[in-house]
């Protein structure tokens, strides 16, 4: 910004692109100057991660044009593209899980020696990708399959570290990164702003949009919706770009009363994680789960929900002890979001209609009957009142955006009328304005509405955002290998001391 | 030492390998194997390929039978040139072979007892010459490429049915395959265009030239309601074309004597263990069976012979 | 517009099936478009057709079997034993599909047991399963009395032509609707769907996932049962060795109908539709007379053919119009 | 402790192996576990041992190759054809050998052009190169002279014993190593595991996904040419309706060998094993003298026991160890 407009590395000009009867891009302009971190922003579905991905080659256009340092480009390919010098970590993990970490970081950029693989070399650069990411220590030849989810992310940024780029683009790159990941990551993409690079983020963060970025642009169905720079703009300002209206409160929170125990865990061990959890979660309050990645929360919520299997200690859901199949908690009342939407949480290639109805416990009449045309009212009726994006109940749902499709998550258990919802992550990869409304869904489901004779449930949060925690939930507690600290009144923590406890220097209770 | 499997048990060993296993045909050669084997106090093992037409695999039998080192094999090739090697190495490891049902072009077995299989084609011929007075029109349904006994019945069939001027040969390039099931769909579809408006067969005579395409005919003509309106010769006995060839449903069939192929083998090979001179080749005969004749005692054992008794 | 989506699906192999049979009619003898050679068709492919519906909820489940033609073979000699003891031929053909039923309970429950991939489990069934019919059997066919059963799969006989086809083509049509049925209107299929598209999320949603294999295997098992019945009725002899190899015909049935190996699509009437696109090449070719060889090279041929077009057609329409 | 893994991997089967190896050499004749008889399970074993090599590949890359059976028989006509014309032999093996590489190359071109899943167009291919094999050589078996070609795969001549196995069988182990060297250390081999693994992933890095299943392709119809030539060293005749079925075994091998039909899993080692598994149980059953349906139930009942024990022992491990 010292200098004055500098030639843009890249630019693209009136950008279109339709799926079918999705107009996606409806001639979106960007353009990036060399040493700039350019955020993009917009709401679920604005068609960020479709323009980034015309830039990366993966998507052709059906209109529009781009230069690359003044030259015209058209990547046919992403190797194209990739050879160009645009290098992109796209939104969903895409990585091989059966080959090693080293091979998914070169893979496609192999160097070659003597006609084999140079096996030293991409060792090295895999390595040396990974240690500017603070992860020196991974082992590269880990299979990726093996890697939680956190760790996979850090993989695919070194991917795009590794090849060398003039252009890097990510996409919600930190959806799943600790914050000292992220510190890391923040303090690569300086170093590469001082080379020179031009760099585009998205992201829904936009706290980290403040911190990192240079200029912003903000697209709102497939159009521009602004841009400028982000020194100049508030976070607010910003907003209200993006979902055209003022956001009112965003964490909403109605006068809720704890009732009766709903789970009560003494010591619930798995292996290898969690080591030792005790808690109880009442009906009318949300319960957090604070912890670095890695802790072991998603362990517990799998555990406590039948997925894996219990080691040691006592679940008590409700008045049922024991463990329990998935079955039969959905039976007992209780529901599941899962952290892993691709490939754990919905079935990408079924309709809206069957991924909310899957369960079918009370869809079908007691022979086991279903009408195709019942489902469809009733994941048409969700979709109205979820605000879920999409064409109908028949689209599949690997072709709605992120938020959308967690929000078809969330209509699943609120469609099963559960009374406890086990909640891993459930606003990664959301916009603003549908978090908000996911928070105020969560306080009303917390805090029941008695006239309509609704009970109010009871909601297990796992969230690695701690506002998010802190203005949600009623009581925190904080997960530190695999052991579960004591749960205290949100307004007992602060980010700080729960960093502080997330770390294990919390002050004991 | 590769005897040590006839060694340590002081009885000798005889191998048996058919073409296959399922076929009433092989379980009377082996009735016949055991009737030798018990008469002359001798083990008998019996094993074939898995699959019915598979010579890889009948290869890697005889293999395992060498390796172990049995007195001496008796074997029905399912293959003319392929199994030379094995019974090459046979030869090379000591272990004497009989050849049985079909030929091998080969120097190093010791007797070949078979049934005359041209010659078995050429009496179906015949006979459906005799029946159809010498004119109509005729198909034949072939069994799979490349095996050599049935299409030496084939070869001596069309070879002889050629000799006769009046009679046309419609339809023979058709293969039944290697089951009842595959011999029976081609049947059908093979008649399908042979029928005339009326649902008639506009064929005379048909001849089948083994017990599976003779019985998937069968069912096939049974089916369209030709059975018995045609005349049908076909090859090979079972309980259910016996029963066709009393109802008047076949017309005749040839058969072989597999039960003293089974036997002639294994006692040829323990002739020959013992020092005595056998005959290179030994014709064990093919029988037309009508149903003038089906009714005479000496057919019985042909036709009908009491397994029973010899396996288990 | 995804409503008539399935119909749309089946709608390339049906294509593909007239365009088949209009070369044929075309190429082929006079007879071969004659009513006369329509039910033989559709009597050969009542025995592959109805082991395919079984197979059907299998691939869309996920899953593959590959033991359907040793269920059959086992069936056959089950149902002439059973005849042969005395028994009435309905208690008979009750007891063939109940093996069929048991040999895929054996198959589902190995399955969700041993965590070992249908694959292997099958092919060990197929092995184990065509072992115990030879057994059974003692390597040999089994005879049996004639009874009503021959009648199931026979040509119809003068005078009954106002039944179109034999009572076994008929259960085969109206087992097709039934599971047809089944897949759209039960939660049973859905949940089969469901397994299919993704076990996990399946599993997260409180599918019985298990539970729900061991009744797809054992539904593919009575499938095999009552081809086992029909290809008894061709046979009227119990054959221990019969059937072999169809597997790879059933499997393509279904995959040739637009079923997909990696679970969660599928559909009875492509299943249908490429049971009869098989048995309608085999029939022309055999009755043009062609030799063998070229037989097996046409069939090839038209199948990747007509595959090829239907998801050729297939991309376009999504690309299109979706 | 990752390090190990692909080696862990084959441990599993190869335990196996020794079992059920001893369990023969326990229950079987003397002469099962004789130099001689070990000898004679490596030069069965060598046919379907090659082919699955190119399997391994294939299956690796997440694909299917059904037609194997039939390459494997055009192979040997084409080979006893090329010989009967005169050629000298090592032309006629290559000449073979190219045979196989065609077809494979074929089914590779079908697969990405036509974009239909390997399952069909390799059965159409399996259809068309069996009916080539048929239509080529005649529909019968073509004679050939005999020529070096038969001491392949031929037991070892008296006084041979210090190659301890026949030259088709070293041929064989070269192979493996070979394979699993490209699989380990270049980058076609990386490619091939990243496209089973990610198809979509490998895309975006810029794999030439199309060029690399077309060489995966073809090299398994080299493969599945060189054990043509095996096939036909064993045979010494060209034969049409040879291997029939055999892609079963083949695939077999490689899943019994840890490989997965998903895709990118899957070892040579592993792959080499799960093919020695299954022609230790059929020889030991041989030689035991046990019925043709025992040994169908014996091997049925031991490759799912194999398959489950590993796949228990790594289940096992993972949760032990992770
Ligand atoms: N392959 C596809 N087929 C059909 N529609 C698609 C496809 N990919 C994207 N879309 C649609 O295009 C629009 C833009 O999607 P895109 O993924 O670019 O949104 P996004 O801004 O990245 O959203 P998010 O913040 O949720 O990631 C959405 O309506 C989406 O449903
Ligand atoms: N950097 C790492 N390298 C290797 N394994 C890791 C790493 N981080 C975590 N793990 C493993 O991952 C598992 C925990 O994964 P997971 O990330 O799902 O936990 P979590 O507390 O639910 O985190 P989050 O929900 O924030 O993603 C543990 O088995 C742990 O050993
Ligand atoms: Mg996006
Ligand atoms: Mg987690």
């Amino acid at each position: 910004m010292t200098q004055a407009t500098p030639a843009p590395r890249f630019a693209m000009r009136g950008i279109r692109k339709s799926f079918g009867a999705t107009a996606a891009l409806q001639g979106v302009d960007l353009a990036v100057a060399p040493g700039e971190v350019h955020a993009l922003i917009g709401e679920n579905g604005a068609g960020k991660s479709t323009l980034m991905k015309v830039l990366a080659g993966a998507i052709r256009p059906d209109a529009g044009e781009m230069l690359l340092d003044g030259q015209p480009f058209a990547p046919a390919t992403t190797q194209a593209a990739r050879e160009a010098g645009v290098a992109m970590i796209y939104q969903e993990l895409s990585l091989a899980p059966h080959l090693p970490v080293e091979d998914n970081i070169m893979l496609g950029m192999e160097p070659i020696r003597f006609g084999l693989r140079d096996r030293t070399a991409i060792r090295d650069r895999a390595h040396e990708a990974l240690a500017m990411l603070g992860y020196g220590s991974l082992e590269p030849r880990t299979r990726v399959g093996d890697l939680p989810i956190a760790t996979r992310q850090v993989v695919e940024i070194a991917r795009a570290l590794a090849v060398g780029c003039k252009i890097l683009v990510l996409d919600e790159p930190t959806s799943s990164l600790t914050l000292a990941d992220i510190d890391h990551l923040f303090g690569v993409l300086d170093t590469l702003r001082s080379k020179g690079h031009a760099i585009v983020y998205i992201s829904h963060f936009l706290e980290e949009v403040k911190r990192i970025a240079d200029k912003f642009t903000v697209l709102r169905d497939g159009q521009t919706a602004g841009s400028g720079a982000i020194a100049e703009h508030s976070i607010e300002e910003i907003v209200n770009l993006m979902i055209g209206r003022k956001l009112e409160q965003l964490y909403p929170r109605s006068t809720r009363t704890p009732g009766e125990v709903m789970i009560h865990a003494v010591g619930i061990g798995a292996a290898p994680k969690p080591v030792n959890a005790t808690f109880d979660l009442r009906r009318g309050e949300v319960l957090g789960l604070a912890g670095l990645v890695g802790a072991g929360r998603t362990e517990l919520l799998r555990t406590l929900f039948g997925l894996d299997p219990v080691a040691s200690g006592e679940i008590t859901v409700r008045v049922h002890s024991g463990w329990a199949t998935p079955r039969d908690r959905w039976q007992q009342g209780a529901g599941m979001v899962s952290e892993d939407r691709a490939t754990e949480g919905l079935a990408g290639s079924l309709s809206i209609a069957s991924n909310i109805t899957m369960n079918l416990s009370h869809d079908a009449s007691p022979l086991g009957i279903v009408h195709p045309r019942h489902i469809e009212t009733v994941a048409r009726e969700w979709i109205d009142r979820l605000g879920i994006r999409t064409r109908g109940p028949d689209q599949e749902v690997r072709t709605l955006s992120g938020g959308n499709q967690q929000k078809v998550a969330i209509a699943r258990l609120l469609h099963e009328k559960v009374d406890i919802l086990l909640l891993d992550e459930p606003t990664r990869g959301i916009d603003v304005a549908s978090k908000s409304q996911i928070y105020e869904l969560i306080d009303r489901l917390a805090a029941g509405d008695p006239e309509h004779d609704i009970q109010p449930r009871a909601i297990l949060l796992v969230s690695s955002y701690l506002p998010e925690l802190l203005g949600v939930c009623d009581r925190i507690a904080v997960m530190h290998r695999g052991t579960l600290g004591p749960a205290r009144p949100a307004s007992a923590w602060t980010e700080h001391t729960l960093l502080l406890a997330a770390t294990g220097q919390g002050t004991p209770a | 030492g590769k005897r040590e499997g006839s060694a340590t048990s002081g009885k000798l060993t005889i191998a048996v390998v058919p073409k296959g296993t399922t076929h009433e045909f092989w379980r009377s050669i082996h009735a016949g194997a055991v009737k030798a084997g018990r008469e002359m106090n001798v083990e008998i093992i019996w094993k074939g390929p898995m699959r019915e037409d598979d010579r890889e695999q009948q290869i890697s039998v005889m293999e395992d039978f060498i390796s172990r080192g049995v007195s001496g094999i008796v074997l029905a090739p399912l293959d003319d040139i392929a199994l030379r090697g094995p019974v090459a190495n046979a030869r090379a490891a000591g272990i004497p072979v009989v050849i049985i049902d079909s030929d091998l072009k080969s120097d190093d077995y010791v007797s070949f007892a078979a049934t005359d299989n041209y010659l078995g084609g050429k009496m179906g011929a015949q006979e459906l010459i005799r029946l159809l007075h010498g004119k109509g029109r005729v198909i034949m349904l072939r069994v799979m490429e490349g095996g050599a006994s049935t299409t030496n019945r084939e070869r001596g069939f069309l070879e002889t049915i050629a000799e006769a001027p009046g009679i046309t040969v419609v339809s023979s390039n058709q293969y039944g395959g290697p089951t009842v099931e595959s011999a029976y769909r081609m049947s059908e579809n093979v008649l399908a265009p042979l029928t005339d408006k009326s649902g008639a067969l506009t064929i005379d005579g048909i001849f089948t030239p083994n017990e599976s395409t003779t019985f998937g005919m069968l069912r096939a003509l049974q089916d369209g309601g030709h059975a018995g309106k045609i005349t049908f010769v076909g090859f090979d006995a079972s309980p259910k074309l016996v029963e066709a060839l009393r109802s008047g449903q076949l017309n005749a069939f040839v058969v072989q004597n597999p039960m003293s192929m089974g036997y002639i083998g294994v006692k040829t090979v323990i002739s020959h263990l013992r020092g005595e001179k056998v005959e290179k080749r030994i014709d064990t005969g093919v029988t037309l069976v009508t149903p003038e004749n089906i009714n005479r005692p000496d057919m019985k054992d042909l036709i009908e012979p009491d397994l029973t008794r010899w396996l288990e | 517009m995804k409503r008539s989506s399935s119909l749309a699906q089946t709608l390339g192999p049906l294509i593909g099936l007239i365009l088949i049979f209009a070369l044929f009619a075309v190429a082929g003898p006079a007879s071969f478009s004659s009513l006369n050679n329509l039910e033989t068709i559709a009597r050969q492919t009542a025995i592959v057709g109805t082991a395919a519906l079984g197979m059907t909820l299998i691939i869309i489940a996920g899953g593959i079997d590959l033991s359907v033609g040793s269920m059959i073979a086992l069936v056959t000699v089950i149902t002439a034993a059973l005849l042969q003891a005395g028994l009435p031929p309905i208690v008979a053909a009750l007891g063939g599909i109940a093996t069929g039923l048991l040999c895929g309970f054996l198959n589902g429950y190995l399955v969700t047991r041993l965590k070992v991939v249908p694959f292997i489990v099958t092919l060990g069934t197929l092995l184990v399963v065509r072992g115990a019919a030879k057994g059974f059997a003692h390597e040999q066919k089994i005879d049996a009395p004639l009874t009503w059963l021959k009648e199931l799969l026979a040509a119809l006989p003068q005078g009954e032509g106002w039944r179109i086809v034999p009572w076994g083509v008929w259960l085969a049509i109206a087992l097709a609707f039934l599971v047809a049925g089944v897949l759209l209107y039960t939660r049973l299929g859905r949940h089969i769907i469901a397994i299919g598209s993704n076990e996990q999320t399946a599993r997260l949603c409180g599918v019985p996932v298990d539970r729900v294999k061991v009744i797809v295997y054992s539904l593919g098992g009575a499938f095999a049962g009552v081809a086992g019945i029909l290809q008894f009725s061709r046979l009227t002899v119990g054959d221990p060795t019969v059937a072999s190899g169809v597997e790879l015909d059933v499997i393509a049935a279904v995959v040739i109908g637009g079923g997909s190996l990696n679970g969660g699509e599928g559909s009875i009437a492509g299943t249908i539709v490429g049971a009869l696109i098989m048995t309608v090449i085999r029939s022309g070719c055999a009755q043009m007379g062609l030799p063998n060889w070229v037989q097996e090279m046409v069939t090839g041929v038209i199948i990747v053919i007509a595959v090829a077009l239907d998801r050729w057609r297939q991309r376009r329409k999504a690309s299109g119009a979706a």
